[in-house]
């Protein structure tokens, strides 16, 4: 019994750290933007998409794509931003929620053609031998993934908490004016969150790649659960999201291992549920005082 | 408020004349999807056009309605019109319990718990297998007939009598939502959507009037499913889905929310377009996403507010007389 | 009155533009083709237009039927019982196509099955596999593929008592032709005195089954049946490898595909799939198809290829049968069929089920399909 | 007996006590002003009496009903309505629309009712409609009765705010600075409504202000609060030579200091 | 050095300013008073780039500004130092001041800048890596003024630095402000503790709706019976 459940705690702990790249992406463009975005999914699966036309087309080494995926994505999502969201800043949710919409019914859509409909693995360097610890089995690419996650996660840390522009995102989200007032570019530290946000979801995607396979269909559940992990989070809280997603990782996990698989997707949504009624500002965040 | 009557008048005097005019089985059908898109665009824009409050969960009150149609004359035996108004209660108790729990929340947390509700639902609809039969879902759900002294009088094997319980069902739901908007009810809820603070100071509850609208809301969509459940003769767990959410979303917003034709021309724009762009093929989503993000970049109003945009540059006639409730 | 114009612009522009009625007749017979070939099963739908459009190119290329070219007119489904009824009715009623095949998802064609009833056009899926389908008799509905009971009932067997795997795990995607086909295998088996360990389901976009295949480690079974497409299917049998499963596999779904063995890579090695359609079937009638199929889609067919392919074909021969392309004729022509597919000679029965094909149980190796038995498939019903 | 009766009212939020150990009476058919400089905690005590905030201590009758715990539009229901110190109004919606959405407790009738209408429906529709065009005379909005609120100019925003207040058909109103912004025909004419709203309407007044002129024209009672106390109440003549008063408002003299001059 | 001619400036369809003309010259102390509502902070808003006036022009330094952005504005050497403080919370008492020369490059300067204000702001230097949150509001106070002046700017602009502040906190921001002053830096000040304000500026505009009522010299004001009136009625 203690073995297995070891293995659904490691099981859930790689699990985790997508549900975490991808929720700490959302966590800005959702949380501290505000724009619910359907697209983030698409972000995901595209990170992948691009990065397999480097690495299994173009026959880039695998180390690179990840760096030239982070800044077409990265500028992808300043595009986005600068085109499709920040005409619509200030509206009702709605309207950034449909154009996140149209734009993750275009995106979706055109990878289908572009990339074709078969599913694809990415040539990734490493083996796939399982490596095993006591009783626990993993393998290289699912330890890279954690360990890509790990270094993302720090790397968005220093970001904020030691940079110029990290400087800037928590000013300007913490109080607008006061950030405008003292010179930071208001309208520019929205869009380079958005892109940053954009950016996490492709690395994500590109460890899809690199462990499991790319495939678009894969777009829609992660979307869903993103939203289940920043809400788990505290919406605006970064480090809550990551804490969120794996989490989120290991419950299902566990659930799944110990209950139902069937019903493996259902526990986050009933999570949220139930947080929303009891701590409605989030697992990991303080409620604010008031 | 201006009064949207009149429009609506005209427009179901050519509803009623249609199927007289043109025939043929294909456009009866688009017509058919059309005025059940309507009313089911309607009732999320009960919630989403006068609450204001974007209700990510509405696809399962539409599921419900479904089930609850195919459950009672299936598994039941129930005759299709008392299932009618058995799937439209449902759906609207289930609203009242959802939203008695959700309505609390707001913005973007009300807009997550609803999704959540909905996709539990989806799930448990997938996995229970006793009760749903799982994902395959029901097929050959009978179609209505109407019994006079023992005599079928009228058997639904034609599109055309679809086509008129669809706009019966159309006008019940206009009518009933116009009365509400027009009425010291519908009063309500705009000024909670408008200013939720400023509605309280004068009296007014906005909890007891999201829940109205949202059970309103939910009866329309309920009622919307038994229409679809009876008229597709299947339903499987696709109606708890994301996609008609999707759909109805889209609809709303680009024919224009909070008004009451808004989800009308959007009903009838969105099934045509995608209709229309059978021609693209493979690229015919693509074409489609792009189309929305325009739409909605151009006109975030939605469509019912192009004359007053062509007429403050004085394209269209008349005056300049702005405000749509 | 603003609203009355837009409206009113609305109604006509949609009149002027639908109401157009059935297009000019052309000298060519339409085959209507309901596919998802958008969204998520957009893979296995184009794979399966692609091997219609085979037939139809090897048709036309020998004078077409009753000396007219063949022409599909392929509409998107998506899978979504709405979206593929719409897609009917401009077939059936629109472009008044004698002949529809579709509507892939057993869902979707259980929802288009009254319209093809409704407006008497001879409805015949390559796909399809709930045994609800043809569980009544119906008039206007054929099935060219094999049920998910037929499919239970020729497998179970050779893996009780050929292989003696007598402790089953399931392992299959959340959906209905997953659950369906678990159904099929449990019932068959236990019949046949097999033990079910367990079931477990997952969804079809995930990626990591860890958790169920550690549960499945645990139990230890002689056999897990795995109900999955590629996508799952492949990451599934990887994984499996990578936390040392030692129970057999045993795949369902479309596995000998080389787009499946490519994915899975070594780890497809030793893992079994029952399959309808293997290209590696001998055969002159699979030659050709393999052949020809690698030459214009430069890759090897799959079960999906094969399907439409092999409906195509049975269309055709009906067609020619009938003697017109009138639905009814068509109807009626379809019943006697008795077409050499690339695996089997295919019939109807009763209940317009299809029966015949060489089923075939394979063994992955080094991206071949080794056959390691076969069977024909039988009418459940007759 | 006074129809407005704060007892020993406090706020605290967090660390900050925003309302300390108010007691305040309003009579009815009185016009008494609450006034001190901004952060005073006037508009906390106005929130405390209508129920948006909860009150960290003290009791709130209103006719002599303990209205402390009730939910806004219950208090609202009573016949104590607010208006509010931002512009607030529905936006989008027209002048007679604001004010008969104003006129919903006139026009409430059962659920079922408004679908399946009866005289008494009519009937209040116009009773509601009735008082709506005769709030909109008596401010004269009448020719901004079709304009979609978000277009009128300022002056004509407050009174449309006040027409909305009076749309509740209150017993007593508390208006939150209703003459901010106005210039001084505006406010003049501001005085003459309101006390035309306390004479012929019948309607008590507490009121909190900046413009003096408003408060001293106006005003029965003065009421003055600094850093959340009450430091003085009487007549306007009273408070306005009230030492206290003048140095709350204007600040402490600094007459020890010489005025800056340009370098 | 800051000229304004005849702004208006409106939210929505809200008149805010109908025509403010006034000029601060180098090294001037001006006061800014008026009744609520008037349009005091507007008039700041509108320098400082956070609104866009909709006629009338504003200069400083002889170059036209009310087309620029508040970043550029305060390149220019404009800081604004706004209503209720709007510090940021959830950063540090280094990092809000850090934040306040955001625009400057010269690390040595910001540096010295940043020791010099934790130096006159002893209150600020012993909390200095506590977050801004958890300070008291004459503290909050403090840390705007500091951070306003962290920019090094040549006119600075206090919204109400007194709002909210107990007397003893009032005479400090006073002194303060005297001290800014003194340094050479010229002030634009918005008070509406009249009395303060009037006895520590040179020059004020009494603004009513959105409007410059009464200017002058502010000795000749304060004896002026008028402004009395204006805030205790009359």
């Amino acid at each position: 019994m203690l073995d297995v459940a070891l293995q659904f705690l490691v099981n859930g702990l790689v699990t985790g750290s997508f549900y975490a790249l991808m929720a700490l992406g959302l966590a800005m463009i959702f949380g501290l933007m505000e724009v619910v975005n359907f697209a983030h999914g698409e972000f995901f699966v595209m990170g992948g998409v691009v990065a397999y036309a480097f690495c299994n087309v173009l026959g880039v080494d695998f180390y690179l794509t990840i760096v030239i995926v982070v800044a077409l994505m990265f500028a992808f999502g300043a595009a986005t931003d600068y085109l499709l969201i920040r005409p619509l800043r200030g509206q009702h949710l709605l309207s950034t929620a449909l154009v996140t919409i149209g734009l993750s019914i275009f995106l979706i859509n055109t990878m289908l053609l572009t990339f074709g409909t078969s599913p694809q693995g990415l040539d990734a360097p490493f083996s796939r031998k399982p490596i095993i610890i006591g009783e626990i089995v993993i393998t290289e690419g699912r330890l890279f993934a954690i360990v890509v996650g790990a270094v993302a996660i720090v790397a968005t840390h220093i970001l904020i908490q030691k940079t110029r522009l990290g400087r800037a995102m928590r000013a300007t989200f913490q109080q607008k004016e006061a950030a405008a007032l003292v010179g930071v570019n208001v309208e520019r530290v929205y869009t380079l969150t958005f892109a940053l946000g954009t950016a996490m979801a492709a690395i994500a995607g590109v460890l899809l790649g690199a462990v499991f396979v790319i495939h678009p269909s894969t777009a829609e559940l992660a979307t869903l659960k993103a939203f289940v992990v920043v809400i788990l989070g505290g919406m605006t809280n970064l480090p809550g999201a990551v804490a969120g997603g794996l989490l989120l990782g290991v419950v299902e996990s566990l659930w799944g291992g110990f209950v139902s698989t069937g019903y493996m997707d259902v526990i986050g949504f009933a999570l949220v549920i139930f947080i929303l009624l009891f701590r409605p500002y989030g697992l990991f965040a303080p409620r604010p005082g008031r | 408020m201006s009064s949207q009557r009149l429009p609506l008048l005209a427009l179901l005097a050519a509803a009623i004349a249609l199927p007289l005019v043109f025939r043929g089985e294909y456009f009866m059908h688009l017509m058919i999807m059309v005025l059940f898109y309507t009313v089911l665009a309607s009732s999320l824009n009960i919630v989403t056009g006068y609450i204001g409050q974007l209700s990510l969960g509405h696809a399962a009150f539409f599921g419900i309605g479904c089930y609850a149609a195919a459950m009672l004359t299936l598994d039941a035996g129930w005759s299709v019109w008392t299932a009618m108004i058995i799937a439209g209660l449902a759906a609207a108790v289930a609203g009242f319990v959802i939203g008695y729990i959700t309505l609390r929340l707001d913005g973007h947390y009300f807009v997550l718990i609803t999704l959540a509700f909905a996709e539990v639902l989806r799930l448990v609809v997938i996995n229970w297998e006793e009760v749903t039969r799982g994902p395959l879902g029901f097929p050959n759900i009978p179609r209505p007939s109407i019994v006079l002294g023992g005599e079928v009088m009228v058997d639904f094997s034609s599109k055309t009598h679809f086509y008129y319980v669809a706009l019966v069902l159309v006008v019940i739901t206009l009518w009933a939502k116009h009365r509400f908007v027009y009425s010291a009810m519908g009063r309500a809820s705009v000024a909670i959507r408008e200013n939720p603070r400023l509605a309280q100071s004068v009296g007014i509850d906005p909890f007891y009037y999201s829940m109205v609208a949202f059970v309103l809301g939910a009866f329309f969509a309920g009622l919307s499913g038994w229409f679809y459940a009876h008229y597709i003769s299947y339903v499987g767990p696709d109606v708890y889905g994301f996609g008609f959410m999707v759909t109805m979303l889209i609809m709303i917003a680009v024919g224009g929310r909070g008004t009451i034709v808004g989800p009308v021309i959007g009903a009838a724009i969105i099934t045509i377009v995608v209709e229309e762009l059978r021609f693209a093929r493979e690229i015919r989503l693509s074409l489609f996403g792009l189309l929305l993000m325009l739409s909605i970049l151009f006109f975030p109003r939605g469509l019912v507010s192009v004359p007053d945009l062509l007429r403050r540059r004085g394209w269209w006639p008349g005056a300049g007389k702005t405000g749509t409730a | 009155m603003t609203k009355t114009m837009t409206g009113l612009a609305t109604a006509v522009a949609a009149v002027a533009v639908l109401a157009g009625g059935a297009l000019a007749q052309t000298d060519t017979i339409r085959i209507g083709v309901i596919k998802p070939i958008t969204g998520p099963l957009a893979f296995d739908g184009n794979n399966s237009v692609n091997g219609a459009k085979l037939a139809v190119d090897e048709i036309n290329a020998k004078g077409g039927v009753l000396g007219k070219k063949l022409e599909l007119v392929v509409e998107d489904g998506q899978c979504k019982p709405a979206d593929s009824v719409t897609a009917a009715e401009k077939l059936m009623v629109r472009d008044k196509v004698p002949v529809v095949m579709g509507a892939f998802c057993s869902g979707a064609t259980l929802a288009v099955m009254p319209v093809a009833e409704r407006n008497k056009v001879p409805l015949i899926t390559g796909v399809s596999s709930s045994p609800k389908l043809t569980e009544a008799k119906q008039s206007w509905f054929f099935r060219n593929a094999e049920s998910e009971l037929m499919t239970a009932q020729a497998f179970a067997a050779i893996l009780y008592e050929k292989m003696g795997l007598k402790n089953i795990y399931y392992l299959a995607v959340n959906d209905d032709w997953g659950r369906g086909t678990v159904g099929a295998f449990k019932e068959t088996f236990e019949k046949i005195g097999a033990k079910t360990m367990s079931i477990e389901y997952v969804d079809r976009t995930a990626n990591d089954f860890y958790t169920p295949l550690t549960k499945i480690r645990a139990a230890n079974p002689d056999v897990v049946i795995v109900v999955a497409e590629t996508q799952a299917g492949s990451i599934i049998t990887k994984q499996a490898r990578e936390l040392g499963l030692k129970s057999k596999i045993f795949g369902v779904g479309a596995w000998a595909t080389p787009t499946f063995m490519n994915l899975a890579g070594d780890a497809a090695n030793g893992v079994f799939a029952g399959v309808v359609y293997a290209s590696t079937a001998t055969g002159d009638a699979n030659k050709m198809f393999v052949d020809n199929f690698k030459k214009v889609f430069n890759t090897d067919p799959g079960k999906y290829s094969a399907g439409g392919y092999t409906t195509i074909n049975v269309i055709a021969q009906a067609i020619a049968r009938a003697g017109a392309a009138e639905p009814d004729k068509i109807r009626e022509a379809l019943t006697k069929t008795d077409v050499q597919a690339p695996n089997g000679r295919i019939k109807f029965d009763s209940h317009h089920q299809a029966y015949g094909w060489e089923l075939v149980l394979v063994e992955l190796k080094d991206k071949v399909p080794h056959i390691r038995a076969t069977g024909v498939a039988k009418s459940p019903y007759d | 007996m006074a129809l407005l009766e704060i007892d020993v009212l406090s706020k605290s939020f967090g660390g900050l006590q925003a309302v300390r150990d108010i007691s305040l009476a309003v009579d009815d058919g009185e016009i008494v002003s609450l006034i001190g400089p901004n952060g005073a905690g006037k508009t906390t005590v106005f929130n405390l009496v209508t129920g948006y905030l909860p009150p960290s201590s003290g009791r709130i009758r209103f006719a002599g009903r303990d209205i402390v715990g009730l939910k806004p539009h219950t208090i609202a229901g009573l016949g104590l309505v607010r208006t509010f110190q931002i512009t607030n109004v529905f936006p989008a919606l027209s002048v007679f629309d604001n004010i008969v959405a104003a006129h919903y407790l006139k026009a409430r009738v059962p659920l079922w009712k408004t679908w399946f209408r009866d005289r008494a429906v009519a009937a209040r529709e116009a009773t509601a409609h009735a008082a709506a065009e005769e709030v909109m005379g008596f401010l004269g909005l009448g020719h901004r009765r079709d304009m979609t609120a978000e277009n009128l100019a300022y002056g004509e925003l407050r009174l449309l705010e006040l027409a909305i207040g009076l749309g509740a058909g209150p017993r007593m109103l508390l208006l939150d600075e209703p003459a901010a912004g106005l210039n001084t025909e505006e406010s003049a004419r501001l005085v003459t409504l309101l006390r035309e709203i306390a004479g012929t309407r019948g309607i008590t007044i507490l009121i909190v202000e900046h413009d003096m002129n408003v408060v001293m024209e106006v005003s029965h009672r003065v009421v003055v609060m600094n850093f959340g106390e009450k430091i003085a109440e009487g007549s306007p003549e009273h408070v306005r030579q009230h030492e206290q008063v003048i140095e709350a408002y204007l600040g402490r003299g600094f007459e020890d200091e010489a005025p800056a001059t340009p370098a | 050095m800051l000229v304004l001619d005849n702004v208006h400036a409106r939210y929505g369809s809200v008149n805010a300013l109908s025509g403010v003309s006034m000029t601060v010259e180098p090294g001037e102390l001006v006061a800014l008073v008026g009744a609520n509502g008037a349009g005091k902070s507007t008039v700041l808003r509108t320098v400082s780039g956070l609104m866009r006036p909709h006629l009338g022009t504003i200069t400083f330094n002889k170059a036209r500004i009310d087309r620029q952005s508040a970043s550029e504005i305060v390149k220019l050497g404009i800081a604004h130092c706004p209503e209720e403080r709007k510090i940021w919370p959830q950063m540090t008492v280094e990092e809000n001041l850090e934040m306040g020369a955001y625009l400057r490059r010269d690390k040595a300067g910001i540096a010295a800048t940043l020791a010099k204000m934790l130096d006159r702001f002893p209150r600020l230097h012993e909390r200095r890596r506590q977050m801004a949150g958890t300070l008291s509001g004459g503290e909050q106070q403090m840390l705007a003024i500091a951070r306003a002046l962290m920019s090094a700017p040549q006119l600075v602009m206090f919204d109400e630095p007194s709002l909210g502040l107990s007397p003893i906190l009032v005479q400090e921001v006073v002194a303060i402000i005297r001290d800014i002053y003194k340094d050479g830096v010229t002030v634009l000040l918005v008070e509406q503790n009249v009395n303060m304000a009037l006895r520590l500026a040179s020059r004020a505009y009494v603004l009513e709706t959105g409007r410059v009522a009464v200017s002058g010299d502010s000795r000749d004001l304060l004896k002026d019976d008028s402004l009395l009136k204006a805030y205790l009625g009359g």
